[in-house]
């Protein structure tokens, strides 16, 4: 049954409307701090995976939650690109299985996707929490996200709380020393710097909360 | 940035349609953004495609061509091409006799080029991979991406194309670019940085006095900034590593390979080379092979790479075999 | 300046030192730093020889072998050899057969060139001269020194080259290269200047967001200075003085190369390439050939040329003739 | 017979010295002048030539002021290059012709070998009063020079004349658009700037000054 907390798919498809926003305006800073410890390409992919979904938007099938996501997931890794595109594509895609069919879903559903989302991104970069990559983001937003929902904080918090410690994981990338993905090239050099992906992926759960649960 | 372009976002369309229009006897252009051989797929012959982000011209596309790859796979500027492309490439090169991959070790190219492997495998196609990780300035470790494949790839497409052009099959192909891989290494530095089109400034400030040692293709910094030093330093500084790691022993022959980034002029490179021709006499390893020039670039970066390669009776005579692609020709 | 060099002085002598080392069956070296073609003389053959300032590469010295020049007399950086390098070059390649001179129009080199025909004459050789003054940027009159000799060089040197590998004699070999002078033109732009070694700056100033229009190979500035433009809008400045010149006519076959100053990465070049075509499109230009790439360049200068070369089938016949030299290869 | 104005063979050795020291003193601003409106080369070809000539010298047989002049002239023809190279060295090559096999000479016979060497000079650059090149100096010399000779003024009050004409044409130059040479290649674009050579053709005259009558 629906509730007051119900995430529809309107909200839905109002998140993947602001990442996409978000990520256009952002593009330059995620670009920056690409250059610093890759190849200056970040902020690029991003808003040019984001843009191509945005387009694509009109034909994914409406109503259905899983389908938009899976669709949305498909096209990020049709356009992207580069080592975030198979990974926020296999993200969106494990999003979207775990959601299918459904018209609306519980934050917990979202929960639950997003760990087979996450757990799909670790099969395919194999990176370890501390690695400085967008996990040492999304890891402990996933944690708060389930201590939240179990303590039985509105799932408004919760995903709030979520939000928090992305950008504290995403802060906490700075000091590390890069074991994956391009920066790692860098050795020591990384260190000091913070990741692009970090930030990404802060972005997007900042965004699921302002989208799902109002700015 | 002051380049030759009209936008950036174009700079990839626009640079295929010149290369295809400079090249139409060469190769073809198919969606999604991909380069084919011509003639492409040869009966019988196995297939070999390659792919990475643009702004390394001629690799790949300029490798596309008898002798060497069948398929080149563009991706955005240094930015790893999406499955969809080698999809279609492979599926559009393969003549049943299955497809070679050869993958530069950077985590987007590999998760790029498996995901589409899979996707070919589950359309029947018989797909290999070889990794080219050839950078020696990158640390390898079990907990890292690894090192980076550099300068090694051209030597690899080369040298696989001419197998696959001579008939070998997939698993002689494979094993050919395997082998390829354990007897090459590779450094490269830059003098200046590069600027991505879409970025539109510098990726790395660096003084007039400064250099970036251990960079790899992608405009990165490098592993050490340094105080700008003479030819004969920095060809000390990125040779001795390369010499050192395989190592590369006296009575070897190999294949010596001065690569410049884009923005530096042959003569300079022949400077680079005069050293290292020493250093390799020096040590009792003989250049029996030599390459020099713009082959595995970064945009307009100014600065080298040096390759070696460990050559055997194998591999000397696919080097030497026949090749007529844009990029690189001869006994054609 | 930031270059790979050890010293200034020394850019020229270690340059020539790692081409031999890189290409020691191709060329030999000899007093006074000449490139020689490693089996020249060639019974019966007519010499084939050209020279000018170094920091073209890889003009003149790449492009001694098999097909092209016997023999090349690099100066030093931008400036004319001497006398006494082509006549040692003269010598070096002449059969008996007779050797051509291929003179680039500059006041210095056609100068130290006679001085050496006059030379060689005397002691016997039987020596022709061909001027190249193909680029458009410089208007002709009796009263200047007239055109420079730019891009039609390396055509030049390619197609006299084949026919004298063929067995020509030399007024046929003569004929032939003024027939290139008569079909062939050129104009250049730059981004960038470029920095002589022993003069350590720049050779002039030039704003993020202007660039030369009409330079030539010395990184001299050019005829106009002008605000930054599309590839697509410089191509047209090239390219329309160019098809005007000559003219080129809705009929012809031509070859057009597009050729980089140095610094510019093929990635542009492509680009400039693809618009070159369209434009050659729509005046009922045929391409037939095409070049593209590095190949008679201004140190690190960034910038590009554009030639246009009218091709009938005899120029047609001797530029697809095999060629085998460091810097073109093709059919061997 | 010698007089006190004779110019020994040593005051011709002192003359070629004084060229070369200054010529190196000079490079960079001859260079200079060439980057405006050449290729940046014209002092590092001077000073190429001038210091193997100095390196030449003891190889030259001493006392013939004839056989010192064309060994210098051989050498510039051997190690300078460019345009310059063939002009000078025919200069010298000229002057030594025109006082082969003396041990001394007087300034007129100075005055008589100079014009069969800037005659030619003309007949191998072709090129014309006004043209924006080293003649633009060195003609109002030669024309100065015999005047003062025809006038009877002393050598010394007549060589200075000839310096303070070839300043004047060498400054004469800085409007003028180049008819010859690189400089021909900028078109209007050469006006405005000062010839190199003509400006190392007043280095060569002012050093005989020095040379001959002291400074
Ligand atoms: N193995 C990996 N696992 C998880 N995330 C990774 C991995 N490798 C790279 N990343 C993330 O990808 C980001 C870089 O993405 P992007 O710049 O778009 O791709 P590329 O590095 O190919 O240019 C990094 O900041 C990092 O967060
Ligand atoms: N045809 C000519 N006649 C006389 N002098 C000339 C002629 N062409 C060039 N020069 C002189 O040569 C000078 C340039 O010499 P230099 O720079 O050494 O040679 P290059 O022009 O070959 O680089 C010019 O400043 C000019 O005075
Ligand atoms: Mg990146
Ligand atoms: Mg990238
Ligand atoms: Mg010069
Ligand atoms: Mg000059």
């Amino acid at each position: 049954m629906s509730t007051a907390s119900s995430i529809s798919y309107d909200d839905v498809v109002a998140w993947v409307k602001l990442v996409a926003e978000r990520v256009h305006a952002e593009r330059e800073h995620l670009t920056d701090l690409d250059s610093a410890i890759g190849d200056a390409d970040h902020g690029i992919n991003m808003d040019r995976g984001f843009t191509a979904v945005v387009a694509k938007l009109p034909a994914l099938p409406v109503g259905d939650v899983g389908a938009l996501l899976k669709g949305v997931g498909m096209t990020l890794v049709s356009t992207v690109g580069g080592a975030s595109g198979p990974l926020y594509g296999t993200l969106f895609l494990q999003l979207g299985g775990g959601t299918a069919g459904k018209a609306e879903i519980e934050l917990a559903d979202f929960a639950t996707a997003l760990d087979a989302g996450i757990a799909g991104i670790q099969r395919l970069g194999k990176a370890e929490p501390g690695d400085k990559t967008m996990l040492d983001a999304l890891l402990p937003a996933r944690e708060a996200l389930h201590v939240g929902l179990d303590r039985g904080d509105t799932p408004s918090a919760a995903l709030d709380a979520a939000v928090a410690a992305a950008e504290q994981g995403m802060v906490a990338t700075i000091p590390l020393v890069a074991r994956k993905g391009r920066a790692s090239y860098l050795g020591e050099r990384s260190a000091g710097h913070q990741d692009p992906g970090a930030t990404s992926s802060h972005l997007l759960l900042k965004a699921a909360a302002d989208a799902f649960y109002g700015a | 940035m002051k380049k030759l372009i009209n936008a950036p976002e174009n700079v990839v369309d626009e640079a295929l349609a010149g290369m295809l229009a400079a090249h139409p006897d060469y190769i073809r252009v198919e969606e999604p953004n991909i380069v084919v051989r011509k003639d492409a797929p040869r009966a019988g012959k196995v297939g070999v495609i390659s792919g990475g982000g643009s702004g390394h011209e001629p690799m790949h596309g300029g490798f596309v061509g008898m002798g060497m790859l069948d398929a080149a796979c563009p991706g955005a500027v240094f930015t790893s091409p999406v499955p969809d492309q080698m999809l279609a490439a492979t599926k559009a090169v393969d003549s049943g006799a299955g497809v070679l991959h050869i993958v530069k070790n950077y985590t987007g190219d590999i998760m790029n080029f498996e995901m589409a492997a899979e996707m070919a495998r589950a359309e029947g196609h018989e797909v290999t991979a070889v990794v080219i990780a050839d950078d020696v300035a990158v640390k390898d470790s079990l907990y890292t991406a690894g090192r980076r494949g550099v300068g090694g790839t051209v030597l690899a497409e080369k040298i696989v194309g001419a197998a696959a052009e001579a008939g070998a099959d997939l698993a002689t192909v494979t094993a050919l670019c395997q082998k390829v891989q354990d007897n090459v290494r590779s450094m490269g530095m830059a003098l200046t940085s590069c600027t991505v089109p879409m970025a539109g400034k510098p990726t790395f400030e660096i003084a007039d006095d400064e250099m970036e040692i251990g960079v790899g293709i992608h405009g990165e910094p490098g592993r050490s900034r340094e105080k700008l030093a003479t030819a004969d330093e920095i060809t000390e500084m990125l040779a001795t590593p390369i010499l050192d790691d395989l190592p590369f022993a006296a009575g070897d022959n190999v294949l010596a390979f001065v690569n410049g980034l884009g923005g530096t002029p042959l003569v300079e490179l022949y400077i680079v080379y005069n050293k290292l021709a020493q250093m390799c006499a020096a040590r009792g390893v003989t250049i029996i092979r030599s390459l020099v020039g713009n082959y595995i670039t970064s945009l307009e970066m100014a600065g080298c790479s040096i390759t070696l390669l460990r050559l055997d009776d194998e591999l000397t005579k696919y080097w030497d075999a026949p090749v007529n692609t844009p990029g690189l020709r001869w006994g054609a």
